[in-house]
């Protein structure tokens, strides 16, 4: 007779933990994916017309609908996602291994590929200042720049491979953090318990998002910037602490739906102040507060989903996971190769945003196909 | 080549340092990651600030590493440990140069580059190079003067001496070269001008550096033994 | 020191816990399981060799020797050491024989008598 | 077979002390005690013997090896552990024995988790937290595992409790075992030297007065009880270290017996009582007291 096992919460939570890595192993790939969609549709975007060198002259505020809630939980999750991996190589090979990986992994790709990605770019965007016949406004401002006699150079940034600077920053600092004995204090927060953390997560994240513009911009400086070690800390030290203890999630299972609806009501009243325009370097409380409750509750949701339904092994989600980094790395210079001389065609903007999504993705697999899977590069990137 | 050096032992040597200042490395560089944060707010107090503070940071660093790998083995009777192992002077002296050159050599490096790339990208002067330049060299001379002081002489009272003096002379050396025209002209260009003053000042700190280094090197390492 | 190892390797050979012909151990496992130096021990199994109690064969170690009786006479012989010592003591108190006689039935009937006296009154 | 150690000639000179010809070789696989009186120049031999000090003049070889030339390769098969060596206070034992292994190829885990149990020591801790007792049994631990063949040990009983004492101790013993491996150590304790040592090497005032294996040095040594008005020109006699007269009875301490002593002494009228043999203590104080003389 075996004994009765106690009423697991929910059937996700039941199984092995191998089956949980697939399905954070899936959410880091969507959370990196939807990067592509996210970076493809700020050029329809009414809310970054202004800003974006690849903006169309064509855009719909349905897109800034949707591509600013992808923004706002994509990049939490992914860090959330790496706090978790990142234990768990801990655990495994100790922190000169875990050095050693991030050296390999992040380290040597982010050396290599900054100048390579931030060269395509600025030969892209020199040829579309030159040759676009109807450029954006930031397009044009750039056109100006370069018709100097002596245009100043900027101050290098990182751009979209920022957050492979920020995992590095996370990594040094957790080393400090652990050296200095301060693991037991995550391992004190995390004893609250998850509603505890349900509240604390938002009240942590809102002074970030006050100290930044809204949309939140991307963290590009070499310099560390304080808003996003506010806002992306936490979730690596969340996805650290759950390392080992996914379960410790399940009470939050019941809130699910109407945690879900909440934020989508939220983002509606977040809209609203959006309809006066993009703020820049500063955000009022009412607005960041209504971005950090969206960022912490949006991410958990998420999350949670993603542990219900993207449990099981699939081979397509396996392989786009084995392409997922080496895409995101590549996607901007060739999206923006792409969407540049999309602005002068007459097409309709969702036919260009299919265009370009479609043909940056083809290339993204198909280079991946060639030059990592199968090659010394897959060590790096794959 | 090894020059009769021990070198899986002076891997240890240096390996078993790192680990004892382990500790204290992590809360420098913590203190020097809210320093480069201060300087990322962007704002003028923040920039004086954080880089104040990251030199402080690097001083106090380059000043704690000796006494935690030299003057405290010492006083703690832990020396006579370490010299029980199977190591010569010369093993020793390697080690304990080597992996204080590394605890230092690392931050200062990474420090230099950062300084001379925000000043080079950003609107400051690029005149500023040569000055940035000078201070740096003066804290290389400092810690060069600390860390040879530290490996001949046993005394605590002259060790100290020789670590908050040579560290606390920068402010009589920026003055110094304040007064100094061919230097303090040229900083607000956008041109970086090398004065023959300049230019033999930093020389000078480069070689005395050098040279302390190298002769507390050669002096160790020609004594046979350790007492 | 090398006179305790004496006595107790004579005692125990003496109550038959080791046998003639029983191997010894040797010097080095003797002096680390008693803590005592390894000379300390040679000259000891010297001094039992020389008293006939144990024999060493060169590069096989020592024995129990096969007659008990060497054994027998180092303790006579320890015996009568300290008597005389008794004696000597009795000399400085002013005791003639009678009297240490009488002294030494005192003592006798006070203590316990031993198995072997014990089995000898009766 | 080489030596364990052999010194020769040996002299070195420090501004307040200065250790003078020292001849002494240790045979392979003896145990040598070495005596003397603070600053007798038992911590310079030892300096000496780890090639840490570099000699004024003479020659040292420890183990085959040349010193100070070739102190790398003689440390490599050498444990040194004296009263003013520590340990890093802020690390565990753990770790003590993780740099240790690295260096020495002959480390015996198995050995040093056996001595863990023996001495009871938690290996976790940092030493900070340790007892005198546990931190010396540490610092024997780390030199015992390592299978030195010649182990050179600085006071390794001194402040220790009864127990401590008696658990390092027996540790001691545990290198008699094996004929390839030797000790010298020095004690203020002249009952640890006593018992363990096969030699006894006497310092004093940086000579060494005496060498001698143990039996022999012990044998030459006996304490006299005499009756009798003690004679003029006892003091003379090169063999007495010590006379003293109380009442009728003299005390005599013999520093070179022989067996006709007795009869000399009944020639110059005095009655013989009684012969006792003398602890290495009493020869200590005595020989110390008598200006060295052993």
């Amino acid at each position: 007779m075996t004994p009765p096992r106690p009423a697991a919460p929910a059937a996700s939570f039941d199984a092995g933990p191998a089956v949980r890595i697939h399905a954070l192993d899936h959410l880091r790939a969507l959370a990196m994916l939807a990067g592509v969609l996210f970076h493809a549709a700020l050029a329809y975007s009414p809310l970054l017309g202004s800003y974006w060198p690849a903006a169309d002259r064509e855009n719909w505020w349905g897109v800034d609908a949707l591509a600013w809630l992808l923004h706002l939980v994509r990049m939490p999750l992914f860090f959330l996602v790496a706090g978790y991996f990142t234990a768990s190589l801990l655990e495994r090979r100790g922190m000169s291994g875990l050095a050693r990986q991030r050296a390999r992994r992040i380290l040597v790709p982010f050396v290599v590929a900054w100048p390579l990605v931030d060269g395509s770019l600025a030969l892209a965007t020199e040829w579309a200042a030159a040759a676009v016949a109807h450029p954006s406004p930031m397009l044009r401002l750039i056109r100006d720049w370069l018709a100097q006699p002596d245009p100043p150079s900027l101050p290098p940034r990182t751009g979209h491979l920022w957050f492979l600077y920020y995992l590095l920053l996370f990594s040094v600092l957790l080393w400090a953090l652990r050296t200095l004995g301060w693991g037991a204090r995550l391992e004190r927060w995390m004893e609250k318990g998850p509603q505890h953390l349900a509240w604390a997560l938002p009240l942590l994240l809102w002074p970030g998002f006050m100290a930044t513009g809204s949309p939140h911009p991307a963290p590009e400086s070499l310099l560390p910037e304080a808003w996003a070690l506010a806002v992306f800390g936490p979730f690596f030290a969340l996805g650290l602490g759950l390392h080992g203890r996914l379960e410790w999630l399940a009470p939050l299972q019941r809130w699910l739906a109407p945690g879900g609806l909440l934020c989508l009501g939220l983002y509606a009243l977040l809209a609203d102040h959006w309809t006066t325009g993009a703020t820049v370097a500063r955000t009022a409380w009412a607005p960041a507060l209504l971005e950090a409750l969206i960022a912490a509750w949006g991410t958990l949701v998420v999350l949670l989903v993603g542990l219900r339904f993207l449990a099981q092994p699939s081979p397509v989600l396996r392989y786009l996971s084995a392409s997922a980094y080496w895409t995101y790395l590549v996607h901007l210079p060739l999206l923006f190769a792409l969407q540049y001389p999309l602005m002068d065609l007459a097409w309709p903007w969702p036919l260009k945003f299919a265009a370009a999504v479609a043909a940056t993705t083809t290339l993204c697999l198909l280079s991946f196909e060639l030059l990592v899977r199968r090659t010394p590069l897959q060590r790096f990137v794959g | 080549m090894n020059f009769g050096l021990n070198v899986p032992v002076i891997r240890l040597l240096i390996v078993k340092d790192w680990q004892l200042f382990q500790k204290q490395l992590a809360a420098y560089v913590l203190a020097g990651f809210a320093a480069l944060t201060l300087l990322g707010l962007a704002k003028p107090w923040a920039f004086y600030l954080g880089s104040l503070a990251l030199i402080v940071v690097l001083v106090a660093a380059a000043c704690f590493a000796i006494a935690t790998s030299l003057l405290v083995e010492r006083k703690e009777q832990t020396l006579a440990f370490v010299m029980s192992l199977p190591v010569s002077p010369l093993d020793f002296t390697a080690a304990k140069l080597l992996g204080n050159l590394l605890t230092f050599g690392v931050p200062f490096a990474v420090l230099l580059l950062g300084t001379l790339v925000v000043i080079l990208t950003t609107p400051l002067p690029d005149g500023l190079v040569i000055l940035a330049l000078l201070l740096f060299g003066h804290v290389l001379l400092a810690y060069s003067v600390s860390l040879a002081v530290a490996m001949q002489v046993e005394s605590e009272g002259w060790n100290t001496f020789a670590m908050i003096g040579s560290m606390v002379l920068i402010n009589p050396f920026l003055m110094a070269i304040g007064q100094i025209e061919a230097i303090q002209g040229p900083l607000r260009g956008d041109a970086i001008a090398w004065s023959l003053p300049a230019a033999l000042i930093l020389a000078g700190q480069l070689l005395v550096s050098a040279a302390a280094l190298a002769g507390t090197a050669w002096w160790q390492g020609r004594k046979a033994a350790f007492y | 020191m090398y006179q305790q190892i004496v006595d107790q390797i004579t005692a125990r050979v003496m109550a038959g816990d080791w046998r003639p012909g029983q191997p010894l151990p040797s010097i080095r496992e003797l002096a680390a399981g008693s803590g005592v130096s390894v000379i300390t021990v040679k000259r000891a199994y010297e001094e039992l060799e020389r008293a006939g109690v144990i024999v060493t064969r060169h590069g096989k170690g020592s024995v129990v020797a096969d007659r008990p009786e060497p054994a027998r006479a180092l303790l006579e012989e320890g015996l009568r050491h300290h008597l005389q010592e008794a004696i000597a003591v009795g000399a400085r108190l002013g005791l003639d024989r009678a009297a240490l006689h009488q002294r030494l039935d005192v003592v006798l009937d006070g203590n316990p008598p031993t198995s072997q006296s014990k089995g000898s009154q009766s | 077979m080489t030596a364990a150690f052999a010194v020769k000639g040996l002299r070195k000179h420090y501004p307040d002390f200065a250790l003078q010809d020292v001849d002494l070789t240790l045979p392979q696989g003896q145990v040598m005690g070495l005596v003397g009186v603070n600053g007798a120049g038992k911590t310079t031999l030892l300096r000496l013997l780890t090639g840490l000090a570099a000699p004024d003049a003479g020659s040292i070889e420890v183990l085959g090896c040349r010193l100070p030339d070739e102190q790398v390769a003689a440390k490599r098969q050498l444990g040194f552990a004296s009263e003013d060596m520590r340990l890093y206070r802020g690390q565990s034992l753990d770790w003590h024995i993780d740099l240790v292994r690295r260096i020495y190829p002959e480390w015996d885990d198995a050995y040093a988790r056996e001595l863990i149990a023996r001495f009871d020591l938690k290996p976790a801790q940092a030493l900070g937290g340790y007892s005198h007792g546990q931190r010396v049994k540490a610092l024997l631990l780390l030199c015992l595992s390592r299978r030195p063949r010649l182990l050179l040990l600085d006071e390794p009983t001194t402040g220790l409790d009864p127990v401590a004492r008696a658990e390092v101790l027996e540790t001691l013993c545990d290198v008699l075992r094996d004929e390839g491996r030797s000790v010298l150590f020095s004690s203020h304790n002249t009952h640890d030297v006593e018992r363990l040592a096969d030699s006894i090497g006497f310092l004093h005032q940086g000579r060494l007065v005496a060498h001698a294996d143990k039996e022999r040095f012990l044998d030459n040594w006996r304490r006299v009880l005499c009756l009798g008005a003690a004679p003029g020109g006892l003091d003379g006699w090169p063999e007495l270290v010590h006379v003293r007269a109380a009442g009728s009875q003299v005390e005599l301490k013999v520093r070179a017996w022989r067996d006709d002593l007795p009869q000399r002494l009944s020639a110059a009228g005095l009655t013989v009582q009684r012969v006792d043999p003398m602890p290495l203590e009493d020869i200590f104080v005595t020989a110390v007291r008598a200006g060295g003389a052993a």
